[in-house]
């Protein structure tokens, strides 16, 4: 049960029943992104204010599992006004946090390689991380940042 | 009546007796998967125990047993289906998926051009759907599906209208989404008449419904020997001796052959022409065993039991949840197989299954396979229960109350 | 030094201790098939007794487990041939002549057209010369052959002339005829200089010689389960990550898809877009043990000792039937492998291998998937002994023994 | 070793190291066909002068293993000079001896179908039944001569 508590945390319960930053965003100015894992269907709009190097503004549309859904609820919150190299360096953090699980099984006992600290309420999806074939769930939000990242960089 | 005892058959089910999170395990993915009984297990290991070797054209005794077991499985099939021409009918693949394969890309190729049709319908699996597309892509025919009606049938009343031009009707025995069972002899019937063949995907039915080609009337009928109690890696191909002596080649290598020289080769006759390379023997010795363990509990019985079950389970999910749980498929038991999909309000499928796996119910979220159809009812995903002869009415109440936990923790 | 023990391989093998034909068995047809060991067998019966599910996908604990165990087998591959890209590069197939298939009909139909050349050679299994003349009909790709010597060695004295236009050299890397091991590196070095690519049929080889793809610095590496101590349904089909991102997907099905509309599908990427269907879940358990008891022998341990009882039967039978025993193979032990073909004056390989069997003997006769080699050297079949690591030096004592009977009996 | 003794009867080995009937005849009259057995290379040349509905006589050349060699043999000795519809009948005959195997298997202990002395000599193969995949070179000579009669009465 332990593993299950873990990752239906109550933090996460209430990112998918009350998703932060919710909505959309006219474009342009902003960029509109989208995210489909067509294994499970889930969807991703991210709408992506980019102003003078940093995230200005972000709101997301879409459906999902709860991991998915607080996943991205949590990540919105996390970059929201951000410089973009630290919302770069976030979206590195968390997916080593999410690949750990590889790490864990071959060695086990090793210390955590992620610094939990700077996750902040992100750490909250650590338990994802036993469940594999839950971690696309949590990372479809994450690789559609990066994506609308590379295309306002382009 | 018969000894038929779905408990006597759980106890034959090793994976059975597993203890998952604290609770005795719910096996509820036959449709997925089925678990082997103990004799299927058995029978492969004692294979490799004593008579492993390569078969065909080997004196040496357990190459001679090896051969002698590989084709006793081929008969075996032949005999569970009631294939006319016998085991010369009986080409043994990797799965059903492989069939398919062969089906489109050996015969299809050989007599669907850019002028014919191929008739699919909505509710097929992506084995029976993704072939013909990639022969589209080759030969240029037409892909035609038949409607889904609303409640979850075969739209057949434009049927001969969509005949038109069709030489190939392609269909699945029972849904693996819906557990719809689908008219197959009416639809052979047409077919014929429209000078038409006639396939039918019997994954999800030749265990859980007695089938004889002969009877149906149908040209190819394919499945899989993983959802019939039997082991990974086998799957089946039976066409009529006629058609297969008529098919071209296509894996190609060794044992598929009559002859190879540097400048060509000449292909060998029978079901050996589709069987390049070293077949799955221990497979077949392990389907071999499943069929013989399907057989002395009777098909029938196993259809009996499920329907039981079935029936069960739709009253009570209507009952108990009062449509807060919503069945994607037919709403009682008639031409309906135990597939039961859901749809449960406000939880998603995956958070559904990652609930139930607490209680150790095995369920599988998804679109199984049949896109085609999950877009047709406006859904991405749904949690699929299925039974097995090895269910019991006990994993329906231990199904229950896990869905009424993931209602209360997400709903 | 290693601990190494041909008896103790020989004591987890449980098929050597059968008896046939009041013989204990003497198993030398390793080369069309080796025997399992134990915890090959285990392995596989305890996947079915506690985690079979099918795999992807669902979030139970027995699918999950299952799925680890499968990706798990992906992982000990990758490792095994120590592929650069890791299990990103492993695709798993049903043997390695579907691997073949996939190689000509995937990449091969995507890359080579009417003025291109495969360059194969004479003493290639049928497995990498079929496929070939079936892409040849599809896009006129030439099929040119690299002569054998009358010393069983690649003619690889004009190989520049035979480079001309090639994009692919595909060649085995060591004859299940002849024994012979070819210079695959040598080779990989001049196809890479002419910009071609170069496949390497590991049938086998991968038992009996360390594969290191990166240090041969090939491009495809192809090979099959049940000749490495593994079980049947199973082979692999490795190359390059960028090279498998650039195939075309070949079987359709479940699985292989990213997704599928009524109008056309999208396929996945990585080794599931060559893996339609359920894939081979059981078999690739046994593959893993395998590479794991493989592993644990040390395979320089198993060239080592199979490399002395090739030398030393080789002595013998020379030594035994002045000239009435031919060697059809290399005379000495360089470059060789434990296979030993052997043409037996005045008596056809059918009757040696039937007398052979008397003494509990397991030979094959016949032309070997190698009719093209057969032709070559005039020969219309072969006995064929071959060693694995549970052979000794007892098995070429009766093999002699048994010989001798045969020419006596017939000769 | 009972079936051992049973396949390579002391008449089988006879007849493969002094095949009879061993030769050509001149085409035409006589007709050639001839028999391959791909997977094992055993080949044969049947020539056939076929007269007034009679087999006058028989030749054979080829090569092959103990027992297509010696079946041939029998096969010539049984059928020279026969009027063509009682080769026939012999054809049948031992057909039906070849696949008797099956029969045996599947139903244990039920009588032989097939009347030994209507073969004579020809009964000294009975034993290879016991071994299925010889039975592919016991019917070489016989499937080529049906065959060959097929091609005279065309
Ligand atoms: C050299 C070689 N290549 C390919 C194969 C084909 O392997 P499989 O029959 O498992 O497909 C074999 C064995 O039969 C072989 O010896
Ligand atoms: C209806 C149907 N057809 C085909 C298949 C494909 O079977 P396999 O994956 O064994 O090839 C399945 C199962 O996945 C199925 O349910």
């Amino acid at each position: 049960m332990a593993n299950f508590e873990d990752l239906y945390r109550e933090i996460i319960l209430d990112h998918y029943r009350s998703p932060r930053n919710r909505g959309e965003l006219t474009t342009p100015p902003a960029v509109l992104v989208e995210g489909f894992n067509p294994l499970c269907g889930d969807e991703i709009a991210l709408y992506l204010d980019v102003d003078d190097g940093a995230l200005v503004n972000i709101k997301m549309m879409g459906h999902g599992c709860s991991i998915s859904q607080a996943s991205a609820s949590l990540m919105g919150a996390a970059v929201k006004g951000r410089p973009i190299a630290t919302v770069r360096d976030t979206i590195e953090t968390f997916k080593q946090l999410m690949t750990e699980h590889e790490a864990t099984i071959e060695h086990d006992g090793r210390p955590a390689q992620v610094d939990l600290r700077a996750l902040g309420e992100l750490a909250a999806l650590q338990g994802v991380v036993k469940f594999p074939v839950r971690i696309k769930c949590a990372m479809l939000a994450w690789n559609t940042l990066t994506q609308g990242l590379d295309q306002v960089a382009a | 009546m018969s000894a038929f005892n779905a408990r006597a058959v759980r106890a034959d089910v090793p994976q059975l007796q597993r203890v998952i999170n604290g609770h005795p395990l719910t096996y509820l993915d036959t449709a997925a998967s089925s678990l082997q009984p103990r004799a299927v297990i058995e029978a492969m290991s004692r294979y490799y125990e004593l008579r492993h070797a390569n078969v065909h054209r080997a004196v040496y005794q357990t190459a001679e047993e090896a051969t002698a077991a590989y084709e006793g499985a081929r008969d075996a099939v032949a005999r569970f289906i009631h294939a006319p021409g016998g085991s010369g009918e009986v080409v043994f693949t990797k799965n059903a998926t492989e069939s398919f394969n062969l089906l489109a890309k050996s015969w299809g190729s050989a007599h669907l051009g850019s002028t014919d049709v191929v008739l699919v319908t909505e509710m097929e699996h992506h084995a029976n759907i993704v072939p013909w597309f990639q022969l589209r892509e080759q030969t240029g025919v037409e892909v035609r599906f038949i409607p889904v009606t609303d409640d979850y049938r075969l739209d057949l009343t434009n049927l001969d209208e969509l005949m038109v031009g069709v030489k190939l009707v392609s269909v699945t025995g029972m849904s693996n989404v819906l557990g719809t069972i689908n008219p197959v002899r009416e639809l052979a019937r047409v077919a014929h008449a429209h000078g038409a063949l006639i396939a039918v995907d019997g994954a999800q039915s030749v265990a859980h419904s007695p089938t004889d080609v002969e009877e149906l009337d149908v040209d190819f009928m394919l499945f899989t020997g993983h959802k019939m109690l039997g082991p990974t890696g086998i799957g089946v191909f039976w066409t009529h001796e006629a058609i297969l002596a008529a098919m071209p080649p296509f894996l190609g290598g060794g044992g598929m052959i009559a002859d190879v020289r540097t400048d060509g080769y000449v292909a060998a006759d029978g079901p050996t022409r589709f069987e390049a390379g070293t077949p799955p023997i221990a497979e077949a010795v392990g389907l071999h065993a499943a069929i013989r363990y399907l057989e002395g509990l009777g098909v029938a019985n196993i259809v009996d039991h499920e329907h039981g079950l079935t029936g069960d389970a739709l009253t009570r999910l209507a009952l108990e949840f009062e449509g807060r749980v919503r069945v994607i498929g037919p709403k009682d038991t008639e031409d309906r197989g135990g597939v039961i999909s859901l749809d449960v309000e406000g939880v998603h499928p995956h958070d559904v299954a990652q609930v139930l796996d607490q209680f150790g119910v095995c369920v599988r979220p998804g679109h199984h396979c049949a896109k085609p159809l999950m877009r047709r009812f406006g859904l991405a995903a749904t949690v699929r229960a299925s039974y097995g002869p090895y269910s019991l009415a006990r994993d329906t109440d231990v199904l229950i109350e896990a869905l009424g936990h993931a209602l209360k923790m997400f709903g």
